[in-house]
């Protein structure tokens, strides 16, 4: 049986790589990779701590779900914008979004 | 299942209500039809605003998922009037030509918006809070883009929705670590459980920055600015005062209800980001160019007006936040009435030299701007001074003098910014990039006129506070 | 006797009647109305003096006080509150006598002399506001109503000096008058408020009452940097009459106000105003010999030393305002001195009555000089005496007047000058050798320089007067007060003065001590007149020479030792350069650059702090993130 | 309905009626009428003060509390003892003759309707006895000077009434935190400034930090040194008439403030850190007319000698005794009224010779008679001339305040007595140098005198002057008895 511990250390590593990724892409699809990282990192610290701290209910499980379909419409729209962005300026690259500063 | 839950969700199923018969009528409805829209959409809305007035059951439903009391009632009245505004105000932007063939969306997507706002307010659970945050936020999004062919529109709605998932992740992530050490995420269970232990205090900051995100506080308002401004004026608009309001809501409820006792914790925290939060808005409005980039920074620095009324508290503080929301919608809400009706007559320029000699060119405007500038630098007679002087006297309550004596200092400044655009309008001269005479559509006539009923009546009408200090209860909604 | 309160109210209501009225008046009517009115003042003045002295007379041996009138003003506490009033004593009896009656000349005198002129009316106005302050001043019940007046007057004569407001001069000249004696007078309130703080009173009965004790005892053993709070009252007090009596230093304004007209001079810059310092010291006189006798002892010293600069200055003057202002300046030192080695009570108190007996007599030929003068320069349009000579012949009344007025200035016998001259020196005499031999010479100076300006205009050269309008003798509404005058300058040396004024008002025997005062007086008098006449009556050329031979100290002398050129620099180079600036520089520069800076550093802070607003979302999310942890941290750690 | 509510319920029908005005004529009708009512109202208040004094001895009369905002015990409370009498009645005058001092305004309308504004928050300050109504007229009228003068004003004009409102908006921000440690200190349970005073009490721990915000709060609208910068630049850039009410009237919210609420609430703290203020005051008085001696501006010269003089004004209130604070209200009133004068006669000057340096000026006397004559009355009133309104003020003040018992006090009184000859060097200085003498600039001559309505505020101003300064016990005994209550307070202690 595999730690606890483990799965948490692989979602918080996960989460952070999100977080770096987010920081270090330029590629806005990237960025919406990482994020992807971040949420799935979320999603299995809720499972594992429904699994293994609280089996009685089943409260974690069903956040989880939520949160996948959440971010899965979460994506939806950022694509959507993304392209929009794209007919804009002609580019992904998140650091040309930058008309607007100080 | 028992379906009496859903006599306490009037105002949801009402809003449901409305949101169908636009959606309905806008998928089918030929395109000469559509020209109804707007007024249509305000009439249901005016309605749903109406039956929200009603007398409402209280009570929890769904097994502590929802709730609904007197308080929730009075803010989503509040954000109701300020959705009603902000419809009244999106006529002449609409009829542009990239926007006027999908009116409808707006309306929708607006509702939609709403709807995930009263889930946060009304949530007692997190993940009815977290679902309710993301109702509000992903159509946010879309609103913020909703000018297709504008750069700026697309970049601000890009950077909105960047930013609002990661906060959203950040959030989630300490939801994680709260419900790994309670293993509930029902308020009424945790609020026993809640103790300062590291695993908790860690989730509760991720939690807060994810609502103080919302809220637009240091260092989690980066992205205001660029979205207000970059967002078409009816959405910033929108976007300023509901977005923040239901935030506000959520997060004294969640702060009140479920970690009322780690106080010690959140006490300095709140205090911290409000002095930093108010002194930077202030700093970085002083010297914008763009209106609507400077009302975004202005309205950082009311967000941490805000936050006075919210650390003390009390049920004094609490009435006094109600309050300042109420009347921080009316007065931003005249602001960007002027604004966008200013907008749409030069085109998209927003400039804040586009006002100069205001006064001469349309008397009325640059006056009901003026009651919305000094209402939110807090001038006597109007319905600001006495909301700031009320979350003043809350948090003074809790003896926060020093904080209070900040934020004094703070309004000083702020009273400098907000006296350019009085100059603007009333002292400078006008030249030809100015905007010249025009007459207002209707809808946003009426829309200026109640906000300026508001700023001037709310406050000598105590009876409105009154009742809602009558209604405050710190503990059980 | 409430009627005298009527000498006050008529001059007041011609002041008001001919200031908003007078413009609409004919000129003559305005001059005539102020005329009548103040014939109708002086009329009842000397009403009041007769039913005073004679009627009720003495009562126990002593004339007593009389408050016909008097109210509350303005209540400060329960003790201290201002009230105006009417008291008649000895002396405020003799003032109103003198005030009205030069008043009156005057008065007459103008309707000629300032025919014409503009603002005829205005000048009668402030004629009458001068004549009603005066009297208020006189006849104040207590120090504080003293204080109101003296500064009315102060005004009055601010306005009358400046009357050709537009000769920058003149201006300057009433500027000056009034900041120097506003200057005393500050001293003068100091004075009233260390008094009244102590005594608990402003009321001059109370304060001179039974040898002065409500001061004596309260002010017991209390001192001040050395010297005793009683002592620093008095002295400030003094300061104030100082400078309104033009006591050296503060004497520097009395010969500019000359620029006024000729007949203000006679009035208030000779007659009236400036003895009311005197009159003061009069007044308070119990207080400063039983509380504060050493302050007396400086009044008699500086008064000697006044006394024998101004005439010393007189002696080289050319302009002959001037030579009068600076024998003023002398006489009323006569007085101070008198003033200053008079005892209390009895024979004792001779100096006191010397004193009010010089005021008395100095007030009536020292206006005839000066209306002498007007005349004179109204003949040849010229004050300097340059332009004159021989005028004798031209103007007999005048001249002869003159003389009269010279001889009485000088103390001649039976002139009223030598009387009253002759009590002070004799006074002097058991006070203080020094003092004595000092006024003595005064004397003899007296003599020398009246009569050189008698010589000089009178006699002396011919001038080239232009033959169209030669010199003439003046019209008779002016000659009429000069021969009053010179009447009363004959004649008032022979009142007995004793009889009716004493320092504790009850009268005593003064008799003239031939041996050891008057025999000197006149032969030193004698002896100035004769080296005048030798100098000047022909006009030669030695005078010249002798200037010549004294060289530096004649220039400094011309120069009057350079006062006016110390006071203009202490006020222009010290306190308006120094002080003024300085502090005008600090408040523009330091204090409001200070909030300025405030703003000046928001902005520079806002500037520099836009940089975090990038526009790269990387960045923002950037912040966010170590925002939380740090948040994280500190709620953690802290 | 309580008379003392008309007070501000006439300017509010002004800016009514002024709102559906069409021409300049009826914009006059209205403001004219409107003052004049004032003025009536203020003298039958006087007339009915005074009789009601004589039957009741309360502290203060006309008294009438609505309760406003229950929940947080701010009520809409008003009345008046002498002292409110005596500063409502000078606003009256000082309104009144304003209005004809801006008689031929351009933008008419919105000038009047800011005026307007600024009367009501005046008079509403000056009626009110509680603390939060208090503070809302105080700002109600400290924000029209912005306009007034941005708009209306001359010179550097922006930056100027950015300044004063800006600095003025600092003091009440120390007001306003002063007036929750009031409310707090005193126990939350009431806003009413007599409730305050006779029945709760604060303790003296909070009164020291308390008591200084407060009266710096005031003391920053009553000139007080070094939060006096705003006054010259902000009197040199606004219009006549707002110079007029500003220094005449908003200057002495300052002075009535300290005197009200900081002094009669917290006297322990007033004891024990009033010689600090005391101190800066001293240096205002002498400062401002050391400062006055060397401009050139003749609006300058007034504003620092309105420092003075408002120095003078806290000075006497600090000294703590009946007869000190008895002079500083009449001082009050004795400076408005004058200042009022000044300004509406450089106004007058400078409206026709287009300069306000006294270096360009000369011989003003020959050309408009009735003005430099009124200029001079003024000039002498403010010097302290006896019959005047200046005299007794401040002879009040040297005498109450010399009557203090330490040394330290008297001797700090007699230095404030030497701003009386600094006083007549600046006024002699300018009248001497504009009035009198030849004329300086050919363009002046056959300039006009004063017309109607200019004549009508000068004499209406120089009456009130003289009648205050010849029957001074009138105000005197009007104001010393309502001092009775404070008087009683300070010396508890």
């Amino acid at each position: 049986m595999i730690k606890m511990e483990y799965y948490l250390i692989v979602s918080t590593l996960m989460f952070f790589i999100g977080v770096y990724g987010f920081i270090a892409r330029k590629n806005m699809l990237a960025i919406l990779i990482s994020l992807e990282l971040i949420l799935n990192a979320v999603e299995i610290n809720f499972a594992v701590f429904n699994r293994y701290l609280f089996p009685g209910s089943m409260e974690g499980m069903f956040f989880t779900l939520f949160g996948i379909a959440i971010t899965a419409a979460e994506t939806a729209i950022a694509i959507a914008i993304i392209i929009n962005v794209y007919r804009n300026i002609g580019s992904v690259n998140v650091r040309k979004i930058n008309k607007m500063k100080e | 299942m028992d379906f009496s839950n859903f006599l306490l969700m009037q105002q949801e199923m009402s809003l449901m209500a409305v949101f169908v018969i636009l959606f309905i009528y806008d998928v089918f409805c030929s395109d000469k039809g559509k020209q109804w829209f707007q007024p249509i959409a305000c009439i249901l809305f005016t309605l749903h605003t109406a039956w929200g007035f009603l007398p409402a059951l209280t009570g929890e439903a769904f097994g502590g998922m929802f709730v609904n009391s007197d308080m929730t009632v009075i803010m989503k009245n509040i954000l109701n009037i300020a959705t009603l505004l902000v419809f009244l105000q999106v006529n002449n932007w609409l009829k542009s030509h990239d926007t006027v063939h999908k009116r409808g969306e707006f309306f929708t997507i607006t509702l939609v918006t709403l709807l995930g706002m009263y889930l946060m307010i009304s949530a007692g659970n997190f993940m009815m809070l977290y679902i309710g945050m993301e109702t509000a936020s992903l159509p946010m999004a879309c609103l913020a883009a909703f000018n297709k062919y504008r750069e700026k529109s697309a970049e601000a709605g890009a950077k909105y929705i960047l930013i609002s998932a990661l906060s959203s992740g950040v959030m989630l992530f300490g939801l994680s670590f709260l419900y790994g050490s309670m293993g509930t995420m029902y308020f009424s269970d945790m609020t026993a459980q809640v103790v300062s232990e590291p695993l908790m205090i860690v989730g509760f900051v991720f939690f807060f920055s994810g609502l103080a995100f919302k809220l637009s506080l240091v260092p989690f308002h980066l992205w205001t600015a660029d979205v207000y401004e970059g967002a078409p004026t009816a959405v910033t608009a929108f976007l300023s005062v509901a977005s923040k309001g239901a935030a506000a809501f959520a997060l004294m409820f969640t702060l009140y209800k479920v970690f009322g006792n780690i106080e010690v914790v959140w006490n300095p925290i709140l205090w911290w980001s409000s002095v930093i939060t108010i002194t930077a808005g202030n700093l970085f409005a002083i010297r914008q160019k763009d209106i609507k980039r400077f009302f975004a920074f202005s309205s950082i620095s009311q967000a941490g007006y805000i936050l006075l009324g919210i650390i003390a508290g009390t049920p004094l503080g609490m009435n006094a936040t109600v309050y300042y929301v109420l009347v921080y919608v009316f007065s931003n809400l005249a602001a960007f009435g002027v604004i966008s009706a200013i907008e749409n007559r030069t085109n998209g320029n927003t400039l804040i030299s586009a006002f100069n000699g205001l006064y001469k060119s349309n008397p009325r405007l640059s006056l009901i701007m003026m009651l919305a500038v000094f209402s939110l630098g807090g001038i006597p007679p109007f319905a600001g001074f006495f909301s700031k002087f009320y979350i003043f006297m809350a948090a003074a309550d809790r003896g926060q003098f020093l904080l209070v004596f900040i934020a004094l200092l703070n309004t000083v400044v702020s009273l400098y910014y907000y006296l350019l655009i009085i100059k603007a309008m009333f002292i400078k001269e006008g030249d030809e990039q100015s905007v010249d005479c025009f007459v207002t559509d209707g809808y946003n006539k009426i829309s200026l006129i109640l906000c300026t009923a508001g700023i001037l009546a709310i406050g000598f009408l105590s009876c409105i506070y009154e009742h809602i200090g009558s209604k405050v209860d710190l503990f059980n909604f | 006797m409430e009627y005298s309160l009527f000498i006050l109210i008529t001059p007041f209501v011609l002041f008001l009647l001919l200031g908003l009225t007078g413009h609409k008046m004919k000129q003559n009517v305005a001059g005539i109305i102020g005329t009548v009115g103040m014939g109708f003042a002086a009329a009842l003045s000397y009403m009041v003096a007769y039913q005073y002295f004679f009627v009720i007379g003495k009562t126990a041996g002593v004339f007593q006080e009389m408050i016909p009138v008097s109210f509350e003003w303005l209540r400060f506490t329960e003790k201290l509150h201002i009230d105006l009033g009417i008291l008649l004593d000895p002396i405020s009896v003799m003032m109103l006598v003198v005030i009205t009656t030069v008043s009156l000349m005057v008065h007459l005198y103008s309707l000629s002399y300032m025919h014409g002129e503009k603002g005829f009316q205005r000048y009668y106005s402030f004629l009458s506001l001068f004549s009603f302050s005066m009297l208020g001043l006189v006849v104040a019940t207590n120090i504080f109503q003293m204080y109101i007046f003296w500064e009315l007057v102060g005004v009055s004569s601010y306005s009358l000096i400046g009357f050709y407001y537009t000769k920058p001069s003149a201006v300057a000249a009433s500027k000056k008058a009034f900041i120097v004696t506003r200057f005393a007078d500050l001293g003068f309130l100091i004075g009233i408020l260390i008094l009244s703080y102590y005594t608990g009173t402003f009321d001059f009965a109370t304060l001179t009452a039974n040898h002065a004790e409500s001061v004596v005892t309260s002010m017991q053993g209390l001192s001040f940097m050395g010297l005793s709070v009683a002592a620093w009252a008095m002295a400030l007090i003094f300061m104030g009459g100082a400078g309104k009596s033009a006591m050296f230093p503060l004497h520097i304004w009395l010969p500019d106000a000359m620029e006024g007209p000729t007949p203000v001079s006679a009035l208030i810059h000779a007659a009236t105003m400036v003895v009311a310092g005197v009159y003061l010291i009069a007044r308070l006189f119990p207080v400063y010999i039983f509380a504060a006798p050493e302050v007396l002892t400086l009044i008699a010293y500086i008064g000697a030393f006044t006394a024998l600069f101004a005439a010393i200055i007189a002696v080289t003057q050319t302009d002959i305002k001037r030579v009068l202002a600076f024998s003023t300046i002398s006489q009323i030192a006569y007085m101070m001195v008198s003033l200053g080695v008079s005892g209390y009570g009895g024979h004792d108190g001779l100096g006191y009555m010397a004193s009010m007996f010089h005021l008395f007599t100095h007030a009536f030929f020292k206006a005839l000089l000066f209306l002498g003068a007007g005349s004179v320069i109204h003949a040849v349009h010229s004050n300097e005496m340059k332009d004159m000579g021989r005028l004798h012949k031209f103007m007999p009344v005048s001249s002869w007047t003159f003389l009269i007025a010279c001889l009485a200035i000088a103390g001649i016998p039976p002139f009223s000058g030598f009387f009253s001259k002759d009590e002070i020196l004799s006074a002097a005499l058991h006070h203080d050798k020094l003092i004595f031999f000092t006024m003595l010479f005064v004397a003899g100076l007296t003599a020398f320089y009246m009569f050189r300006l008698y010589f000089n205009i009178f006699w002396g050269k011919e001038k080239a007067y232009d033959s169209h309008h030669k010199p003439h003798e003046s019209p008779a509404l002016m000659t009429v007060p000069l021969i009053i005058l010179a009447i009363y300058s004959i004649f008032t040396g022979f009142i007995h003065f004793p009889e009716f004024i004493s320092s504790d008002s009850t009268p005593f025997a003064a008799h003239i001590e031939w041996m050891h005062v008057a025999i000197p007086s006149i032969v030193v008098a004698l002896t100035g007149i004769v080296i005048a006449f030798v100098l000047y009556f022909k006009g030669s050329e030695k005078p010249v020479q002798i200037a010549k031979s004294l060289g530096g100290f004649y220039t400094a002398t011309v120069h009057k030792f350079y006062l006016d050129e110390v006071w203009m620099f202490i006020t222009q180079s010290v306190i308006f350069k120094l002080i003024c600036k300085p502090i005008a520089w600090f408040d523009r520069h330091i204090i409001d650059g200070a909030m300025n800076g405030l703003a000046w550093t928001t902005q520079k802070t806002s500037a520099s702090v836009k940089g975090l607003q990038s526009g790269q979302v990387q960045l923002y999310v950037w912040v966010y993130v170590i925002g939380s942890l740090l948040i994280a941290a500190l709620a953690l750690f802290l | 309905m309580n008379i003392l509510s008309l007070f501000v319920l006439v300017p509010v029908l002004m800016i009514l009626f002024l709102f559906v005005c069409k021409s300049m004529q009826q914009i006059r009708t209205v403001m004219v009428s409107g003052a004049s009512a004032l003025m009536i109202l203020a003298v039958t208040l006087t007339v009915m003060f005074l009789q009601e004094r004589a039957v009741s001895n309360a502290e203060m009369l006309f008294t009438s509390s609505t309760m406003w905002y229950p929940s947080l015990n701010i009520a809409y409370a008003v009345g008046v003892d002498g002292i409110s009498v005596a500063m409502i009645v000078l606003s009256s005058i000082i309104v009144f003759t304003g209005v004809f001092s801006s008689w031929n305004m351009n933008m008419a309308k919105e000038y009047f309707l800011w005026y307007c504004l600024l009367s009501v928050g005046v008079f509403g300050f000056f009626i009110s006895v509680d603390l939060f109504t208090m503070f809302m007229f105080y700002e109600v009228a400290l924000i029209p000077m912005y306009l007034l003068i941005g708009l209306w004003g001359t010179g550097r004009k922006e930056y100027s009434a950015m300044k004063l409102t800006l600095m003025l908006m600092g003091g009440s921000a120390f007001l306003l935190i002063g007036i929750l440690g009031i409310y707090y200190g005193s126990g939350h349970s009431s806003m009413n400034l007599l409730e305050i005073a006779n029945n709760l009490h604060i303790p003296i721990e909070i009164q020291r930090w308390v008591f200084p915000a407060t009266f710096l709060g005031f003391g920053v609208l009553g000139a007080l040194f070094p939060f006096h910068t705003w006054s010259p630049d902000g009197h040199a850039s606004a219009p006549t008439a707002v110079s007029m009410l500003h220094a005449g009237v908003l200057m002495k919210l300052g002075g009535y403030g300290c005197f009200r609420v900081a002094m009669y609430l917290m006297p322990e703290a007033a004891h024990e850190l009033g010689w600090i203020f005391l101190i800066l005051t001293g240096i205002s008085v002498v400062y401002g007319a050391f400062s006055a001696v060397v401009q050139t501006d003749l609006k300058y010269i007034n504003a620092y000698s309105s420092v003075s003089h408002c120095g003078l004004v806290l000075f006497a209130i600090l000294m703590m005794n009946r007869t000190a604070m008895t002079g500083a209200i009449m001082q009050m009133l004795s400076h408005g009224l004058m200042t009022a004068l000044f300004f509406a006669l450089i106004g007058l000057i400078y409206g026709r010779t287009h300069t306000r340096d006294i270096r360009e000026m000369g011989g003003l006397m020959k050309i408009m008679p009735f003005a430099s004559v009124c200029y001079v009355i003024a000039g002498l009133a403010s010097l302290g001339l006896p019959g005047l309104s200046g005299f007794v003020a401040e002879m009040t003040i040297f005498v109450g305040s010399f009557q203090h018992a330490d040394v330290f006090h008297r001797i700090l009184t007699i230095a404030a007595c030497c701003s009386i000859v600094i006083t007549a060097v600046y006024i002699l200085r300018t009248v001497g140098k504009i009035l009198y003498g030849p004329v300086q600039d050919s363009h002046h001559i056959g300039l006009p005198d004063a017309s109607w309505y200019e004549k009508v505020s000068a004499v209406g101003l120089i009456v009130a002057i003289t009648f205050m300064g010849m029957y001074p016990s009138g105000a005197s005994e009007l104001i010393n008895n309502s001092l009775m209550p404070i008087i009683e307070k300070l010396a508890i202690i």
